[in-house]
């Protein structure tokens, strides 16, 4: 594929699932300045919109997703080159505002229809852990809403539309003290892999360095800085 | 109920109407005039389409518009039966449904309004056109609509711009008979415009004639006739009208080197003359006999008629004398070909300026 | 009947229309091509498509409607009655329609949120939540989708004949009588545009409806948002739910076209 | 000047009329109140937002004079030439507009994508591939613009009088001088009216933008694509950017005025 | 050149038009008719508004449109200068711009046309009004721009359809007189429709009548006015028309149990009496001496119309006498009033019917 008017081979595209946003901004401007005469370009969306788009044939060298099932489609179509590998974790906690209007004090409480209680769609990963740990902890919760993303669900905790979500724990990381967590009676968690794409027209050898240094010591402390998990 | 009485003040960019309007319950006054003098924009002061800047209108005890004292009643509230001079019929509604707006404005049924407008319908003859729609209407049609659709909505007065310019020969003499009889029968005050002389003549009790946003002559239309004021009101009343200093009846006109004797000889001064064309008569010699008044002047233009015709003089410039048909042969006229005018002195009539 | 000619179309005209039409098509024929149809049966049954598809026809509707209600009044007053600030209020009308939907979104979740500047009071007084309701749903599509009602009958307000109007006033009809039968339909395709144009928007709302009325199956999950939420799972059925809006979208269009549209 | 009377507002439409005007103000205070004015300055000079205002700009404008382009001539065939399927024709193009927009830009890959039904063609021959670059967020926004152009158009070409563009014919104007000299300014408002609605369409656009396009910064990232990506980490600079997508359109709505609204 | 010539079918829902049509270069063909008789019909066929159903219009050797053999020529190719009945003025563009529409149209540069515009807005007299729009201008204003602009548009062949009708008497004179020179130095055919009698028989070579969409009758002006075929005709030219039996001078009216006599005994079978009004005579008693006409009826009508008083009668129905006011006093004429009446045998004409 072509990019009109840049050079191909200092020009790295990396497809990065949005809750990445701040690690993924952070992790091209230090892979930039160790690699002179590179430039990351970082596009964010969606899982579904990522993946939409790599089948679509978006020239992209490399892609990081939210959850471990989502590359299913993207293997099966031929899109991934090699294996992926797992460069952080994630797990739910649940959330409610620090006023706690709601007077949430565990899990079970969810079950309240009462509350207003917000998580995220059935079919985007967070989501799927959220069935998980409801599963896992017996509460048949009484949902008000099931948000397209973990950051909507956070939105609303952090503006008190909800009394109760389930978030990431990375979602708590930077909101200081708006928001508190209660940990989960059975730890549910998710992994982000990260695979090379058949058609990046990046050189491979440039990708290679990216995934490297992602995994690596520098890469991984900035994943644990914003709250990650260790693979 | 005192009919209408107003002072109508409009001023815009480049044009300024002052008026003063009065018209006795069961009378109707023609406003006449040039095109552009203003009688559209003072059917739209009175029906309340432009507020006035000035001066005020009074209808039947009501006060409509008062700039001054801050009164302004808009136009559904004034009960004016309006014939616009471009229709305005409401294009989506059949002729029927525009006839019955005004009823069913007023409150009534549809199927009442529709009943009244049926008769309405078909007193004008539109009957076969009721299920039409404006757009599907000869221009004449559409005015026979328009007029029907304004006597339909029960007006305390009416007001007329042009409401028969666009009707054929035939049922423009029907119209006019039934106008005659409707506006006979109307107890208010009515307003009729119109460029046609016998429309004005049959139909207007009075005429007031406006000039440039000015009113230049009122009176009865056979005072009108008689002595007009302004060359308009001369053409209009199908006269000459010459103006000069008068001594003793012999009148010096002011544009051309000709004097004319009348019999009338108590004006001096300023001095308007009528002649009508008819009273003029042409020769190819100088006429003997009586005629006090005879020149001789050139033939400037020739205009058949039909039962007559009308010959254009240049001295006095433009003075029309209407002759027959076998004159014109007898005498070869043509234009420019020189003649002999001559004019009874009783058929000159004067009057001070 | 007369054999009516009408004008020709000029190649300059022809030439672009027909770029446009492909430029619509051709979309829409990938799209098509895209949609597994064997599996449309069993997906048209679908719980998920079933309730988003009552949810979707129930809230866009009477959003039109609502639009419409108040929307062509604003449109008659910016149209027609000259005062201070027209301008400004013409110009703040159009805004909703440049502010992306999720940002519209939480707007309305500040004014009319559990917290919210005016929801707030709302709540503490009655009780009543409106997030996380259909009257959400609702509401949301109304604010994105006013505008463009308001703009399209404002436009065609604009160039309407007055005079029309003021002959029938002095037939004795009061302004809203006016309004009514002779103004509204003067403008009738331009006032049939503008609420095809408010429905469709609230149709294919999803941004502002996500946010402010969260998604839940069955209570606010219009179909836009059951795609959103299928494209996470199952394209394939993303596909054909939005082939169900597509095919809904045209029925309706083809089916009141004699009503709608042109009956000239 | 003459003391011009215009027609007295009823309550039964300041009433309406208010509660539309406040529908949309209410929300638009709430993120007046919530904005973080003081960080207005900084994040107005942050390359994120400059980048993408640039691009909005250009993007939607592009898109915006594409749709007048080709849209009004369609929207002109549909109004007066009567050819078979016009029914169709005329309910397919409103199509983009209850699409949802991620699904329009799925499509809009369907056909133009490096695998598309047309894409694969193009970019065998020519090499060149539209998504992710500029050309795909204008053809993404044309896509979801047009509509509302070519209906708003056309709503108010059916109204006009079709007897003014006899008499200009009867004077020797071809068709195409008739359109562009007499039927086009003809319904001025309108027109203004449709380019306004598909500007702002385009300027707000996010959905099959980020779907076709993609979201890269500098490139493909238009405001609401930076403000979905700030609403990710910072949501006091997405609701920034937001207020600059809306002042910069109350800018150009309120300069515009005398040129754009009722100049009757 | 070889003028217009055309047979015009034009088939509506409930209106059949279907009239040949002959004009000559050069001269003027004025078509008359009642409202909704299809006169405007013909002119939007001729303009190429509506196509022909059947029928052919050739015009100066070009085919414009002859639905047999597929031809069409489109409006803007026709080059026809048409005055259309309500203007259709376009009401963005001003009026030196509306003038000059047609010579942009032809190609002309815009300082061209509005040069050659200005001629035409000059010679009306609307330099005043040039920079005004449409909406700005009075109904007379209006039409006369709409006048110009037809004619600056150099066209091959004029339509004119009720060019006149808004005009006020003053400017109607002006106006007629300067579209008698500009139709007289026109090269084209030409069309013209209006309803009032003094336009068509001053301006009109010839005359086609149009009665419900047919031709009823043509001839010139005069023939028209000394033979009416059809009561419009009659109605339009002023006359009384009569039918019935003749034999050998006597006339048995079909209608009324009255019999007239004329000079003409050269007539016998069905046939048309035409009278004019002004040779009818009105008697209180029995009238003395020569006219082999009297006898007694009532007054149905009395319209005072200037000069003369145009009284209708009662038998036969609606035969009109034209006197003067000083008669009616005289007499002591009302509606209802019994009254004699005296025709001389000359002054009734007869035509086979
Ligand atoms: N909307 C307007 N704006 C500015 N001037 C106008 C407007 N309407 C009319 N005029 C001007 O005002 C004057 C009076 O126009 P009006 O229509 O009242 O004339 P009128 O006496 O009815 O003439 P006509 O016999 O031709 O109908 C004219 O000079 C006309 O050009
Ligand atoms: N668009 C239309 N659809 C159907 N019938 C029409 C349409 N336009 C005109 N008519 C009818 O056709 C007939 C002829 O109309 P036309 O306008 O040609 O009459 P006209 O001779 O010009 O009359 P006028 O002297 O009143 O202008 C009338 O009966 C009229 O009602
Ligand atoms: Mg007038
Ligand atoms: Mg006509």
């Amino acid at each position: 594929g072509s990019t009109p008017a840049t050079d191909r081979a200092t020009e790295l595209t990396v497809f990065a699932a949005s809750s990445l946003t701040d690690a993924f901004d952070e992790m091209a401007d230090a892979f930039e300045s160790e690699h002179p005469g590179v430039a990351v370009r970082v596009n964010l969306a969606g899982s579904a919109t990522l993946r939409e788009q790599v089948l679509g044939g978006a020239p992209a060298d490399l892609i990081v997703l939210a959850d471990a099932t989502a590359m299913a489609p993207l293997r099966s179509d031929g899109a991934i080159e090699g294996t992926e590998v797992v460069i952080a974790t994630n797990d739910l906690v649940l959330a409610v505002p620090s006023s706690n209007p709601g007077g949430v004090e565990a899990l079970s409480d969810l079950a309240d229809p009462d509350l207003l209680v917000g998580v995220c769609a059935a079919d985007v990963p967070c989501g799927r852990l959220a069935d998980a740990a409801f599963a896992a902890a017996g509460v048949a919760a009484s949902l008000d809403t099931r948000e397209p993303n973990v950051r909507a669900v956070r939105t609303k905790l952090l503006d008190a539309e909800l009394d109760a979500g389930l978030v990431y724990r990375t979602d708590l990381h930077d909101v200081g003290d708006r928001l508190l967590g209660i940990e989960l009676p059975v730890a549910v968690a998710t992994s982000y892999p990260l695979a090379r794409l058949v058609d990046g027209p990046a050189d491979d050898a440039v990708a290679a360095d990216f995934a490297a240094f992602v995994l690596g010591s520098d890469g991984q402390a900035i994943l644990a800085a914003h709250g990650f998990g260790r693979p | 109920m005192s009919g209408l009485r107003g002072r109508l003040v409009i001023r815009r960019h480049d044009f300024d109407l002052d008026v003063d309007l009065d018209v006795e319950p069961g009378s109707t006054l023609a406003l006449l005039g040039p095109n552009g003098a203003g009688k559209s924009t003072a059917v739209d002061a009175l029906t309340g389409i432009v507020g006035l800047d000035d001066g005020r209108i009074r209808l039947g005890g009501r006060v409509l518009d008062d700039p001054a004292a801050g009164v302004f009643v808009p136009s559904h509230q004034r009960r004016m039966g309006v014939v616009f001079q471009r229709h305005h019929l409401i294009p989506h509604l059949r002729v029927r449904d525009n006839v019955a707006f005004g009823p069913q404005a007023a409150g009534r049924r549809r199927r009442a309004a529709r009943a009244a407008a049926d008769d309405w319908i078909h007193r004008f003859e539109l009957s076969e056109l009721a299920d039409r729609r404006p757009s599907e209407l000869s221009g004449g049609q559409a005015q026979r609509v328009a007029i029907a659709r304004a006597l339909a909505s029960d007006p305390e007065m009416l007001v007329l711009d042009e409401p028969m310019s666009a009707l054929d020969v035939a049922s423009r003499a029907g119209v006019r008979r039934d106008l005659a009889a409707i506006l006979g029968d109307f107890p208010g005050p009515r307003l009729l415009i119109s460029h046609d002389p016998t429309d004005v003549f049959l139909l207007a009790d009075r005429i007031a004639v406006v000039e440039d946003g000015r009113i230049t002559q009122t009176g009865t239309p056979a005072e009108l006739r008689r002595r007009p004021a302004t060359s308009y009101v001369a053409a209009l009343a199908g006269r000459n009208l010459l103006r000069g200093s008068c001594v003793a009846g012999r009148i010096d006109l002011d544009d051309d080197d000709v004097t004319i004797t009348s019999a009338n000889t108590s004006v001096s001064g300023r001095a308007l003359v009528v002649i009508p064309p008819q009273a003029i008569a042409l020769h190819s010699d100088r006429p003997h006999g009586s005629p006090r008044n005879a020149w001789r002047t050139r033939v400037a233009g020739i205009e058949p008629l039909g039962d007559v015709v009308r010959v254009t003089l240049q001295a006095p410039d433009g003075l029309q004398a209407d002759v027959t048909p076998g004159a014109i042969a007898t005498l070869s006229l043509t234009p420019g070909a020189d003649v002999w005018v001559s004019i009874k002195a009783t058929e000159v009539e004067v009057w001070p300026a | 009947m007369s054999r009516r000619i009408g004008p020709r179309a000029p190649a300059l005209v022809v030439v672009p229309a027909a770029i446009a039409f492909s430029l619509i098509v051709a979309p829409l024929a990938g799209l098509a091509l895209a949609v597994p149809w064997r599996r449309l049966p069993d997906l048209l049954g679908a719980p998920i498509v079933v309730e988003a598809l009552r949810l979707s026809l129930v809230t866009s509707l009477s959003a039109a409607l609502i639009c419409l209600v108040i929307g062509v009044p604003l449109a008659w007053l910016l149209a027609r009655v000259p005062f201070p600030g027209r301008t400004l209020v013409r110009a703040v009308v159009t805004l909703p329609m440049v502010l992306p939907p999720v940002v519209g979104g939480a707007a309305l979740l500040f004014a009319f949120g559990r917290r919210g500047v005016f929801g707030e009071p709302l709540a503490d007084a009655t009780g009543f939540v409106l997030p996380f309701s259909i009257w959400a749903v609702i509401l949301a599509n109304v604010f994105v989708a006013l505008p463009f009602l308001i703009v399209t009958v404002e436009g065609a307000l604009v160039s309407a004949d007055e005079r029309v109007e003021h002959a029938a006033a002095s037939l004795g009809a009061t302004p809203m009588r006016v309004i009514t039968r002779v103004t509204l339909p003067s403008i009738g395709p331009s006032l049939r545009a503008g609420l095809l144009l408010a429905w469709a928007r609230a149709l294919g709302e999803f941004g502002a409806t996500v946010t402010f009325a969260g998604n839940l199956q069955g209570r606010t999950q219009t179909l836009p948002l059951a795609v959103f939420v299928a494209l996470e799972s199952d394209r394939d059925a993303a596909l054909v739910i939005s082939l169900v809006l597509v095919v809904i979208s045209l029925v309706l269009l083809v089916a009141l076209r004699g009503r709608w549209w042109g009956a000239r």
